[in-house]
């Protein structure tokens, strides 16, 4: 990684579920485990909350990378919301890819309320994929540049 | 080309508002060139005279059924093909037509030749005569050209996915089945790609996008009241697209909210003045939900329940699917 | 005729003061800011007022021009942009571009004539511009009779200054109705187009007219059995608009323009014009 | 006159790139689509361009002024800079007329000045039709397609390019070509003329005209029984507008940036059921009043303000482009019930 990469800090959308993931990132506060202050999260009721023009919207208004987290495939508080997520993300993030679009830039990823530390390292690691990829480039609104 | 006449199908149309099944046609108008008909509604018999069918009367008219089936009045008059059966199906499975009111009668298909399709291959058309698989285009400036017809047909009835008709009350001539086709070769063509030349791909299609929402309103997928795009309210508003950003978005949040519902009834690229090829976004879809989720033909069955409105526990995860290409 | 040097072009407007005129209506007070008026306008024509961010709308222009200090704008609240301003405090910027559109013709054909104003709810808004020029001038014109009804006693607008001023003018005679009996309401009450019959003006005079689509209708016909030509009737017309200067094209009515040919028609013009308003 | 010859091309338009940018038609995926020239770049030959050369003055969407906002306060920021000279080069005859009907329009009094900061910084280089298609009709707006109108005229015959300087602005770009042109005799391109003329005498729609209509003609047309017919099918989409020359309806809309306000209009189309719509209603309910709106302002609202002159030049592109195949023809000849092929 060139110096240039490492001064570059991505700008990160977490879509977290309420129920699991934002409690797993509280978790990963509260043990004061690190993850980059880039990650801007955004609490939704159910990871299937989150439609697909959400991801778009963000990549325009200037996010490098969406990462979506909801409970584990079975444990939804809602019973089912996150096996929706599951299939609409597959085919949405196909379809990205489809388009040229670096499949790095987005993820799913199931988080628990126990799992504080789970999400600390998918966090890392989220940030430090898009980061090597550097700005979000084939997404961007220029008018949402400054 | 068509192996059903004008006058078959105006003959059962006459026979049908005759004895009181039906009291309106939903047919094509004569244009003033070879491959300009229009959609027309026809209420009487008289009507009906200015009739036609022929090679190009390839536009899908299921969608004006969401409109006309909530008219008050008797049953309407459709010639369905194959493909438009598809469309039907799929519109009374949501809902969005009064199936009781239509009476679909089934017609055979041969493939539909397109004037947009004809003019990026012949200028300055002035008569198409099709005898068999011979297109003959008579030019104001190059005498008369001979063409097959699988070269003048659009994408859609090249790789037509099914002579069947699956849903009519009446059908002419025989019933077809639902072919092999390779509707989706040139998906495949672009997953073989690099994502550099994908994008680059893309980009060169889309940009030519002038957002005249002829894709949309020509789908019958498309049925939403107050589309997303048009809403103010939505925060995804646009009109002429202000940034190459809001190409992609249009196209992609379009194609994702008619995945599953879309039959890839091909009308959207027919109807692009850029010749953008968007169906082959849908067929994205459908490709992938086949090889995710199983076969799935939108519109095969009424009720049928689309894959991106169900689940299974052991569905592939986001990160695999993404994968596959690799 | 207007004649812009860029007339898409806003400047910035400050809301010195708002006034809650009914429950539905608030009086917006704009000046630039530094104090002064924007643009000088005639009576009748409009401005288009903007929360960048929010949207643009056209909105006549309340104040007389004869009010050398600042503009005023009535607006009800009925949309996107119209929320947004009620929900404005004083001291918030806005922009706001015009003069737009036709005036009252107060100069010319007003002048020396008995007027007769008649108003439903909102509608008065336009015509408190042309009213308080009028009064301003109050030589220039004979008789100044002003019917105006809203559904309530709260709903009028204006109505301090109907009671306190217009009322107490020399030869300005105001007849207020409203819909329904309400407590503490010793006046006339019924509808507009009645209380107009009712009242049985002489034809000797020009009407303005302002109001709900249903109340125009039923007033005109009115007006008409009063033995009223159309020729001495006027209105304003209101249709969706975005420049202002005829040229995005949407406010048109056959070949008028709302914006520029408008807003103020004579009803005698709009014969010539197909029913598409 | 000066001429060139058509092998020599390249080096007219990069003696032109000297001093000014060019645009010029050229063949893409789906038809001819105007592009700056380089290098290499080839002069399409079709009839005319998938969009209408009205982009170059009237571009699809146009920023016109920005905000920036903090608390209660406002700053209104104009960012327009300065437009280069440009040539568009191949424009059409109709696409030329098109320039006159929108600047009625845009030049009328209160000036358009982003349109009119365009309007002057363009060249218009025309060049005759040598194969107008079956969906022309140009003729009945009374425009000449062997001799269209602009700063410089060309006519292209096999082997050679005649260039005519019409006006100040021509005469000025024309001096500069000198150096690869050579003079020849004013006659010099009427051979090529009277050949096309001879071509548009046999075109399909030659004997359409327009006199049915005109400024004066609302009270006849508005309510005419074949509106609801002629508009059942229109889907409402805006492919007829846009790919227009003349159709110049526009919104203004506001984009939030990253930091502050953009203020841009964009193309808008009367066919779009939301044109007209207020909180307060909607004065055109139905697909039948907004696709009378479009014609009828074409053929009776644009004359009645424009001394008669028709809203249309008769390009052809919606006759191409329309997805149910409506277009102006059609419901020229319906409502007019007039035009006879054979007249």
């Amino acid at each position: 990684m060139s110096v240039t990469n490492e001064e570059y800090r991505p700008l990160i959308v977490a879509f977290c579920c309420n129920w699991c993931s934002y409690a797993g990132a509280d978790l990963a506060g509260n043990n004061r485990l690190a993850y980059p202050a880039d990650v801007k999260i955004i609490r939704v009721p159910c990871s299937c909350r989150v439609n697909p023009a959400f991801i778009l919207r963000a990549f325009q208004r200037g996010a490098d990378g969406v990462i979506i987290c909801g409970c584990h495939p079975g444990d939804c508080h809602y019973t089912s919301g996150n096996y929706y997520t599951r299939r609409r993300m597959a085919l949405l993030f196909s379809m990205l890819d489809y388009l040229g679009i670096e499949k790095e830039r987005t993820r799913v990823e199931w988080v628990s309320a126990a799992e504080g530390a789970k999400f600390a390292a998918t966090m890392n690691d989220f940030c430090k994929t898009v980061a090597a990829l550097g700005e979000n480039k084939r997404l961007e609104d220029l008018r949402c540049k400054k | 080309m068509q192996k059903v006449t004008r006058d078959i199908l105006v003959n059962k149309a006459k026979e049908l508002l005759a004895n009181g099944t039906v009291d309106r046609v939903y047919g094509w108008k004569k244009g003033e060139f070879a491959y300009d008909v229009t959609p027309a509604l026809f209420k009487s018999e008289k009507e009906l005279d200015e009739f036609v069918f022929g090679d190009f009367c390839g536009a899908n008219v299921s969608k004006y059924l969401v409109a006309e089936s909530k008219k008050a009045g008797g049953k309407i008059l459709v010639f369905l093909k194959p493909c438009d059966t598809y469309s039907l199906n799929q519109l009374t499975t949501e809902h969005r037509v009064d199936r009781e009111k239509i009476y679909a009668v089934g017609i055979p298909c041969e493939g539909m030749l397109t004037g947009s399709a004809l003019k990026d291959k012949v200028d300055s058309v002035l008569s198409v005569e099709t005898e068999g698989d011979t297109v003959k285009v008579e030019t104001l400036y190059d005498g008369v050209k001979t063409f097959p017809a699988s070269d003048l047909l659009p994408d859609r009835c090249r790789n037509c996915k099914s002579k069947k008709h699956v849903t009519y009350d009446e059908l002419i001539g025989e019933d077809g089945e639902v072919l092999d086709s390779g509707r989706f070769d040139e998906v495949e063509k672009l997953e073989k790609m690099t994502p550099d030349e994908r994008f680059a791909f893309w980009q060169g299609e889309l940009s030519r996008c002038i957002r005249c929402n002829a894709c949309r309103d020509v789908c019958p997928a498309c049925t939403c009241e107050k589309c997303v795009f048009d809403n103010p309210k939505s925060g995804l508003e646009n009109k002429a697209a202000a940034d190459s950003f809001e190409e992609k978005m249009f196209h992609i949040i379009r194609a994702f909210h008619v995945a599953g519902r879309c039959t890839d009834c091909g009308e959207c690229s027919r109807v692009c003045p850029q010749h953008i090829p968007l169906h082959l976004l849908n067929r994205k879809f459908i490709k992938d939900m086949n090889t995710f989720y199983g076969e799935y033909q939108a519109g095969e069955v009424v009720g049928n329940r689309p894959p991106v409105v169900n689940y299974t526990k052991e569905d592939i995860e986001p990160s695999e699917a993404v994968k596959r290409g690799e | 005729m207007i004649d812009m040097k860029e007339p898409l072009m806003p400047v910035v407007g400050e809301v010195v003061d708002i006034r809650l005129d009914t429950p539905d209506i608030k009086t917006f007070r704009v000046v630039t800011p530094d104090g002064k008026k924007a643009f000088e306008h005639r009576p009748g024509q409009c401005a288009m007022l903007s929360i960048p961010g929010v949207g643009e709308a056209m909105f006549s222009i309340t104040s007389s021009p004869t009010n050398t200090e600042y503009m005023e704008f009535s607006i009800k609240k009925c949309g996107c942009v119209t929320e947004w301003l009620h929900s404005m405090e004083v001291g918030q910027q806005i922009t706001i571009r015009g003069p737009y559109g036709n005036p009252f013709p107060v100069d010319d054909v007003f002048a020396g004539k008995n007027l007769l104003f008649i108003a439903g709810g909102v509608g008065l808004a336009p015509l408190r511009s042309v009213i308080n020029y009028c009064r301003h001038y109050r030589d220039r014109y004979g008789k100044i009779d002003i019917v105006y009804g809203s559904r309530s006693k709260d709903d009028l607008l204006d109505y301090k200054e109907i009671i306190d001023e217009w009322a107490n003018d020399a030869n300005v005679h105001v007849h207020l109705t409203i819909d329904r009996e309400q407590e503490g309401w010793d006046g006339h009450v019924g509808f507009v187009p009645n209380y107009v019959k009712e009242l049985g003006f002489d034809t000797d005079k020009i009407a303005v007219l302002c109001g709900p689509p249903v109340m125009i209708k039923f007033t005109l016909a009115g007006l008409y059995e009063l033995g009223f030509e159309k020729t001495q009737i006027y209105t304003t017309l209101e249709l969706r608009m975005k420049c202002g200067i005829g040229k995005c094209g949407r406010c048109n009515v056959g070949s008028k323009y709302v914006c520029k040919d408008g807003p103020v028609f004579r009803f005698d013009q709009l014969d010539e014009l197909p029913d598409e308003y | 006159m000066r001429k060139i010859a058509k092998s020599a091309l390249d080096s007219l338009f990069a003696a032109m790139s000297e001093s000014k940018k060019v645009y010029l038609p050229v063949d893409g995926e789906g038809g001819a689509r105007y592009q700056l020239w380089t290098e290499g770049t080839v002069l399409s030959e079709a009839v005319n361009t998938v969009r209408s050369a009205k982009d170059f003055f009237f571009p699809q969407t146009e920023n016109l002024v920005e905000f920036k906002m903090e608390g209660k306060k406002l700053d209104v920021i104009d960012v327009r800079r300065e437009t280069e000279d440009f040539v568009i080069f191949g424009v059409r005859a109709c696409d030329v007329r098109s320039f006159d009907i929108l600047d009625r329009v845009f030049l009328g009094a209160p000036v358009d000045t982003y349109y009119k900061n365009r309007r002057e910084h363009g060249v218009i280089v025309s060049l005759a039709c040598n194969k107008p298609a079956e969906t022309c009709f140009c003729q009945t707006f009374g425009i000449d397609a062997s001799a269209p109108a602009g700063d410089i005229v060309c006519h292209m015959t096999d082997d050679t390019l005649f260039l005519d300087a019409k006006t100040e602005k021509g005469e000025k770009l024309l001096a500069t070509l000198e150096g690869v042109t050579e003079p020849c005799a004013d006659s010099a391109a009427d051979e090529q003329k009277a050949l096309i003329r001879s071509r548009l005498d046999k075109l399909p729609l030659k004997g359409l005209t327009a006199d049915k209509f005109g400024g004066d003609k609302t009270k006849e047309f508005f309510n005419d029984p074949a509106w609801a017919s002629l508009s059942e099918s229109c889907l409402g989409c805006g492919t007829c507008t846009f790919v227009c020359p003349t159709c110049q309806c526009y919104d203004i809309k506001d984009f939030k940036t990253a930091d502050g306000v953009r203020r841009f209009r964009c193309w808008d189309s009367c066919m779009y059921s939301e044109f007209t719509k207020m909180s307060a209603g909607q004065p055109r309910l139905t697909q039948k009043e907004r696709f009378r709106q479009r014609f009828m302002h074409k053929l009776v609202y644009y004359p009645a303000n424009n001394e008669g002159i028709f809203g249309c030049v008769g390009c052809g592109r919606c006759l191409a482009k329309c997805p149910i195949q409506m277009n102006i023809v059609k419901v020229m000849k319906k409502l007019g019930e007039g035009g006879d092929k054979n007249d």
